[in-house]
């Protein structure tokens, strides 16, 4: 195995807010390398978005290292290392669907050219051909997302990092969107860490799932995934899927006291 | 309380740049006291003075500068000359009496709050009248925006006499004016107010089969309060601006819109100074009464105050 | 007795017109929308007509409609040389100046969070400052001509568009902000590209309160000192001389040319802000 | 009824010792002895008397004789029913170093006028003068004057329109040398018009008990004047004391009261038929543009003050 | 079987839009009887909220019958013999939570001592007991959740309208819900009308599971469930569990088209 693309050893992070310190994230250790789909899953609260903003270098760790590419999460950032999909689509509306997809890409400096390419390419790899000139309210929610995931691959950077893309969606969106992730992923061999708080679609995506649990937020479980690469929706009645689904249900309702 | 530096910052850097401006803005009516006088000012005479911009005249007599901070009746007053009259005028002299800035705040105040509880009253029920009547909704609200486009001052004459006609006199015609300023906002944000539960709290009633006057007193006027309170905030400075114009044509007697005009006319600069601030601090007292009234409201009905 | 009774059957009249046009089928048209107003403000004048003629109202005191649009038509070089001293110079001039010097200190006050803490409230405390008491003095500095009204309508427009602009600005989501920090995008990057954008609803917002502003302060202004020309001279002259079809004609044209600026900026603001959901 | 003694007075300006007569017949209860009930109202800049009369808001109203005839033109029938003041006060003050010397040396300059009803006057000085009044470059500049001296200090313009008994002296309170200055009397340019009289609607003085009243009126104001003219600090200590806006300095009303006067000097209040022929004559004289274009008819009464004076 | 207390017959609805007519039921025949737990499901604009707005009569139908308690939907409403419980918990921001659930109690001019008494009652079931004095945010979602169907609840009537109550909670959270859901049905035999997104959540929950397709919304399926009133959380890795998701997951994708 190469050196890992992420690697996080006895990270900490507490956040001094009025109320006192709240302690988000605790001793974790994590090596997610190259080509890696790593869920992370846990209860509200646990620290998974802190931990993807620490990667993306929107958070700075108060103990412990980390780095991605071999730099530190702020230089990554600087050299645009990682494309970042949020909870919400988060389009502009006042932007086109080209327009907003075009947006990293102006402000990283792109040629005419090269921004109209990527656009197209971007565009055709989330199916969205033809909508173009469609604003964000004129489309789907399903759609939108998938627009935000296109605007984070336009720059084509190695890593993905995804917080709870597709929580806002319902189930049967999530399922489709989910296939074409799998098909994406596949076909780009990107790194992806990916926070959800399905168990369903943690298990069905990813090589290695994550367990967190509040409190302070740590690691409690990390599940190396027997599954194969190709997944057709069908494999979640397969009882490798229902064994994995359940060991992570389990690590869940040990760290989670109530709602 | 955390803002109190903040403030206080851009509060020294106004008066710095006021304190600094008062020398080029008096300089010319400095010069032409001090030659009268016979201190030696460059150019000699004031008609060539004229002709000298206030910066370059001001440099070329920096020996008078120390004078531009005393006039009498200055084009720009110092700081310390208002402060000092806002002094005398507030904590030197009974509150009873005319020279008293309080008394006159007073004056206007009683004005500006009768007509804050007429406007205030009135937006409201035009605002019910608008979300409850579609008529009212299609035909009102274009007006109301343009009766705020006629200035008041040159209505201010007409409502006094047409009032006068009709044997209306005193307090009740200054107020008038004042709450034909202070409707405005109010009706804006009640309609905003009344209009901002969703359709599920509305159909959430439907469901109950909840009366109209129960959906009014249960939900769209509780839900309405946020949204009154920033109205009634921007309605009573309104208030008082109208309140203060509303002096002048009755007479300007007193208030601080007295003070305006008198400090204005008698060449007493300092005077309309002191009653502009007067004014201006009224007005964030009379607001930060309404934000304390809010949160106690808002606290007490639970709600949560932004920020 | 009789008067009222006929202004009252005006007035029921049209306001039957139009509740039958507010629930009518094509309420929600252009046109309609468009003649619900118009048809209210012709009742009222009719009803204002029918008062004063046969109540027989001094027309020093309140002109009857018919008198104020004749004396409209027969002034329309007075009024119109009074419409371009005290709009378009006084007013018009004023609202660029203040709204451009809002817009740079806005930018300047959100460069740093504690500026903008300290700029918002006193903002709000110089804009109430009262016009009766800064016209006078912009009037001495400035002089009697449309220079002082313009600087007088730049402090009045001044702080509401400031105060919307420094909110709208900072109206954006923390996500929307942490995106274009994953694009290690710059200051000014976020500026044009976010946050300037997600102001406009905001700004638009104080440029329509400004709009009512810029019109009275130029007008009013003129009551302390003016050439011999301008919309506040000629309505405190003609009280003086007790033609008060003048000044109504000239509030006329205030009404006018205030609701169509007004107008023009909600027009304008529909098609910069259209993808806001108040405008969808 | 109690009415029949109520009285209310509208001023042209906000109190001060040009209206002393009124104040000192209050103060000193001469309203009282002829047993009436007195409301002064001070005016200010935004009030237009004779549209307060017209409203119905005061029974009496004092004016500018030229306002009250063009009032009168308009259709507002109001009839000067006595006339404290005999002389005017109005006056342009102008910068000496402009080089104005006379009326003709106004052309190309800047004037301040008061307008609201006080522009007649200086219009029909300039129509008789023959010297255009819409700019340019052998007419003169008008300015609007606020209510302040500050366009003659701030050199704004080259003359403003002053009264003998305030402005001329807050110019010279400014430090103004009166050797820097030029005056121009209305009384010396034979342009004068009567000032401050008062006036009622027409229709009221069909009414005996209306004149009855007034005869009263004007005998205790005249007693007030008479009081006034004499005892000049004293009547200033009671404008201070009528002042609500707690803004008047004693001695300027001291001063003032001296300077008014010398206007008021030897008037019964009776009208002086003569001078309000001169007055009529000098409006009606404006040229293309004359103030009225009419010999007014009925515009003044004598029957109240004959009454008064015996 | 008594005779059903919640019947559609060919039922229609077409809403006149700006942009034309939008079918959005066409040909619903459903009968609910008494004490069923029904839940809808189905993609997203497949007409679920349309219908059970119709039940509540806050919607009208353009063809078709529909009966309520042997009466017309709007009658029904007027007897108030349904509690609606929507997406959104919608609690009253300046009432506590005592005060919300006495809202419809209010409305309907109970007694004070009847006020009192059930929402002490209501409060116990739904387990909000000692929180009668909060105010909403100071809740967690799920609490007011709970708090919302409380207030259903209050005025007793038989039947319980529930849109996607649960959707905006975490997975989590709605197992537990779902749990105290079932718990609470068993306890006081209502009729239950249910719409969701979930499949798990549908079979968990429902004797009966309604499928539904859109353009224009019909019911394509219709699931009698074979499970036992008594659902322990387990019961999802149960193959009969299993199997009725993967009937409802087929009948979903063939009425899915794209997105
Ligand atoms: N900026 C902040 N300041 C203070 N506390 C914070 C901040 N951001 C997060 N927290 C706290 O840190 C803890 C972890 O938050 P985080 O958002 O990472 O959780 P999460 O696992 O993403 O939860 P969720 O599933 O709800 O998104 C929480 O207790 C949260 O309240
Ligand atoms: N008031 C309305 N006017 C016009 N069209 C409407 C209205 N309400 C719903 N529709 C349309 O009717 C169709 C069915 O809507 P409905 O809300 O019932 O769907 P749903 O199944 O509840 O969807 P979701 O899962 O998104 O809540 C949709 O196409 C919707 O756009
Ligand atoms: C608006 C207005 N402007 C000027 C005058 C003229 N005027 C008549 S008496 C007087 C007092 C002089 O000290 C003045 C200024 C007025 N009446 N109203
Ligand atoms: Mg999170
Ligand atoms: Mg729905």
């Amino acid at each position: 195995m190469t050196a890992p693309v992420i690697s996080a050893s006895s990270l900490d992070l507490t956040f001094q807010t009025n109320d006192g310190p709240v302690h988000a994230l605790s001793d974790v250790n994590l090596d997610i390398g190259k080509g890696d789909f790593v869920s992370f899953i846990g209860p509200s609260g646990c620290g998974k978005t802190t931990f993807l903003r620490c990667i993306a270098g929107l958070e700075t760790q108060t103990g412990g290292t980390l780095s991605v590419n071999g730099m530190s999460p702020d230089a990554a950032r600087r050299a645009r290392a990682y494309g970042y999909v949020f909870q919400a689509a988060g389009l502009y509306p006042w932007r086109t669907l080209e327009g907003n997809i075009r947006l990293p890409l102006e402000i990283m400096g792109f040629s005419e050219d090269e921004k109209k390419a990527r656009v197209k390419r971007v565009l055709e790899l989330v199916e969205l051909a033809g909508f173009e000139k469609k604003f964000p309210w004129q489309l789907s929610g399903g759609m939108q997302q998938r627009a935000s995931i296109a605007r984070a691959l336009a720059f084509d950077a190695e890593i993905l990092l995804m917080d709870e893309p597709f929580g806002a969606l319902d189930e049967i969106v999530r399922d489709h969107l989910n296939e074409q992730l799998l098909a994406l992923w596949a076909r780009t061999g990107k790194t992806i860490a990916f926070v959800t708080h399905s168990i369903t679609e943690a298990v069905y995506l990813s090589t290695k799932i994550v367990v967190m649990s509040p409190r302070p937020g740590r690691i409690t479980d990390v599940i190396e995934s027997p599954l194969p690469k190709e997944r057709p929706l069908d494999i979640r009645d397969d009882p490798t899927f229902i064994d994995i689904a359940h060991r992570v249900r389990e690590g869940l309702r040990l760290g989670h006291a109530d709602d | 309380m955390r803002s109190a530096l903040p403030i206080a910052t851009v509060v020294v850097v106004i008066f710095a740049i006021w304190t600094a401006a008062v020398v080029p803005m008096n300089i010319h009516l400095t010069a032409d006291l001090a030659g009268r006088q016979d201190i030696a000012v460059t150019p000699e005479t004031p008609r060539e003075r004229q002709e000298v911009g206030a910066i370059s005249l001001a440099l070329q007599n920096t020996s008078i500068w120390g004078m531009t901070y005393t006039l009498d009746r200055p084009n720009l007053p110092s700081p310390h000359q208002v402060a000092a009259e806002l002094y005398k005028s507030v904590f030197t002299v009974a509150p009873t009496s005319r020279r008293s800035l309080i008394y006159h705040a007073w004056v206007t105040l009683s004005a500006t709050l009768l007509g804050f509880l007429i406007g205030a009253a009135a937006g409201i029920l035009l605002a019910v009248g608008i979300v409850y009547n579609r008529t009212m909704d299609k035909a009102v609200m274009p007006w109301a925006i343009t009766s705020q486009t006629i200035p008041i001052l040159a209505l201010a004459p007409m409502v006094i006499v047409m009032l006068g006609s009709i044997g209306v006199q005193g307090l009740l015609p200054k107020a008038i004016i004042s709450a034909y300023l202070s409707f405005f906002p109010v009706v804006v944000g009640m309609v905003k107010g009344l209009r901002s539960p969703d359709h599920m709290q509305l159909d959430l009633l439907h469901t109950y089969n909840a009366s109209g006057p129960q959906a009014f007193w249960k939900l769209r006027l509780p839900g309405s309060m946020p949204y009154l309170f920033a109205s009634l905030k921007i309605g009573i400075s309104a208030s008082l601006v109208g309140a203060i114009v509303g002096e002048l044509p009755t007479g300007a007697r007193a208030g601080f819109g007295a003070r305006m005009l008198v400090g204005d006319q008698y060449g007493q600069p300092i005077l309309t100074w002191a009653a502009l601030f007067g004014a201006a601090i009224t007005a964030a007292l009379l607001v930060a009464a309404i934000s304390l009234i809010e949160r106690k409201t808002l606290g007490r009905m639970g709600m949560r105050m932004a920020a | 007795m009789t008067a009222w009774i006929i202004a009252l059957a005006i007035g029921a009249l049209g306001w039957w017109i139009n509740a039958r046009l507010a629930h009518g089928a094509s309420s929600d048209s252009r046109t309609v929308s468009l003649a619900i107003p118009v048809i209210f403000g012709v009742t009222i004048i009719a009803m204002w007509q029918v008062l004063v003629t046969m109540l027989d109202v001094s027309a020093v005191i309140l002109p009857a409609p018919s008198a104020i649009a004749s004396r409209f038509v027969n002034s329309i070089p007075i009024l119109f040389a009074d419409f371009v001293q005290t709009i378009i110079k006084g007013a018009l001039t004023g609202f660029i100046i203040g709204m451009v010097a809002a817009f740079v200190v806005a930018v300047i006050a959100d460069r740093s969070p504690f500026l903008t803490k300290g700029i918002l409230p006193v903002g709000s405390f110089m804009a109430a400052l009262p016009i009766v008491g800064t016209a006078p003095i912009f009037v001495k500095w400035y002089g009697s001509d449309w220079e002082s009204k313009a600087a007088v309508v730049a402090v009045m427009v001044f702080f509401p568009i400031l105060v919307n602009t420094v909110a709208g600005l900072r109206d954006t989501t923390a996500m929307q902000r942490d995106l274009m920090r994953t694009y290690a995008a710059d200051y000014w990057t976020t500026l044009f590209k976010l946050r300037l954008p997600a102001a406009l609803p905001f700004i638009f917002n104080g440029l329509k309160i400004a709009t009512t502003l810029a019109l009275i302060g130029a007008i009013v202004a003129e009551f302390f000192g003016s050439p011999t020309v301008g919309m506040g001279f000629r309505i405190s002259t003609s009280v003086g001389q007790l033609a008060m079809d003048m000044v109504w004609a000239e509030i006329v044209v205030a009404a006018l040319a205030g609701s169509s600026f007004y107008g023009a900026i909600a027009l304008l603001e529909k098609r910069v802000t259209f993808w806001h959901p108040s405008q969808r | 009824d109690g009415h029949a003694n109520d009285v209310t007075l509208q001023l042209q300006w906000v109190t001060q010792a040009q209206f002393a007569g009124y104040y000192v017949a209050l103060d000193k209860g001469y309203y009282e002895e002829e047993g009436l009930n007195v409301t002064i109202l001070p005016g200010g800049p935004d009030i237009a008397p004779p549209q307060v009369l017209a409203g119905g808001g005061a029974d009496i109203m004092l004016n500018w004789m030229p306002s009250a005839l063009a009032a009168r033109e308009r259709g507002l029938p109001v009839v000067n029913i006595a006339q404290p003041f005999v002389s005017s006060g109005l006056m342009l003050t102008c910068w000496k170093d402009t080089g104005i010397e006379s009326v003709e040396d106004f052309r190309g300059k800047t004037i301040g006028v008061w307008f609201f009803g006080n522009e007649y006057p200086f219009l029909s000085w300039m129509s008789q003068a023959g010297i255009p009044t819409d700019g340019g470059e052998d007419g003169v500049t008008v300015l609007k004057q606020g209510f302040n001296v500050d366009p003659l200090l701030n050199r704004e313009a080259d003359c403003i329109s002053t009264m003998t008994y305030n402005e001329y002296g807050q110019v010279l309170d400014a430090g103004v040398d009166p050797d820097d200055l030029v005056t121009f009397k209305y009384e010396d340019q034979g342009v004068a018009t009567l000032e401050d009289g008062i006036y009622a609607l027409e229709e009221n003085l069909d009414d005996p008990v209306f004149v009855d009243k007034m005869v009263r009126f004007v005998r205790a104001s005249m007693k007030g004047w008479r009081y006034a003219e004499e005892n000049v600090e004293e009547a200033a200590a009671i404008i201070m004391e009528y002042d609500e806006t707690g803004a008047q300095s004693e001695a300027a009303q001291a001063r003032m009261m001296g300077e008014i006067a010398k206007l008021t000097q030897g008037s019964t209040g009776a009208l002086d038929i003569a001078a309000y022929q001169r007055t009529v004559d000098t409006l009606l004289a404006g040229g293309s543009d004359p103030v009225i274009t009419a010999e007014p008819v009925g515009a003044y009464t004598t029957e109240i003050t004959d009454a008064a004076l015996n």
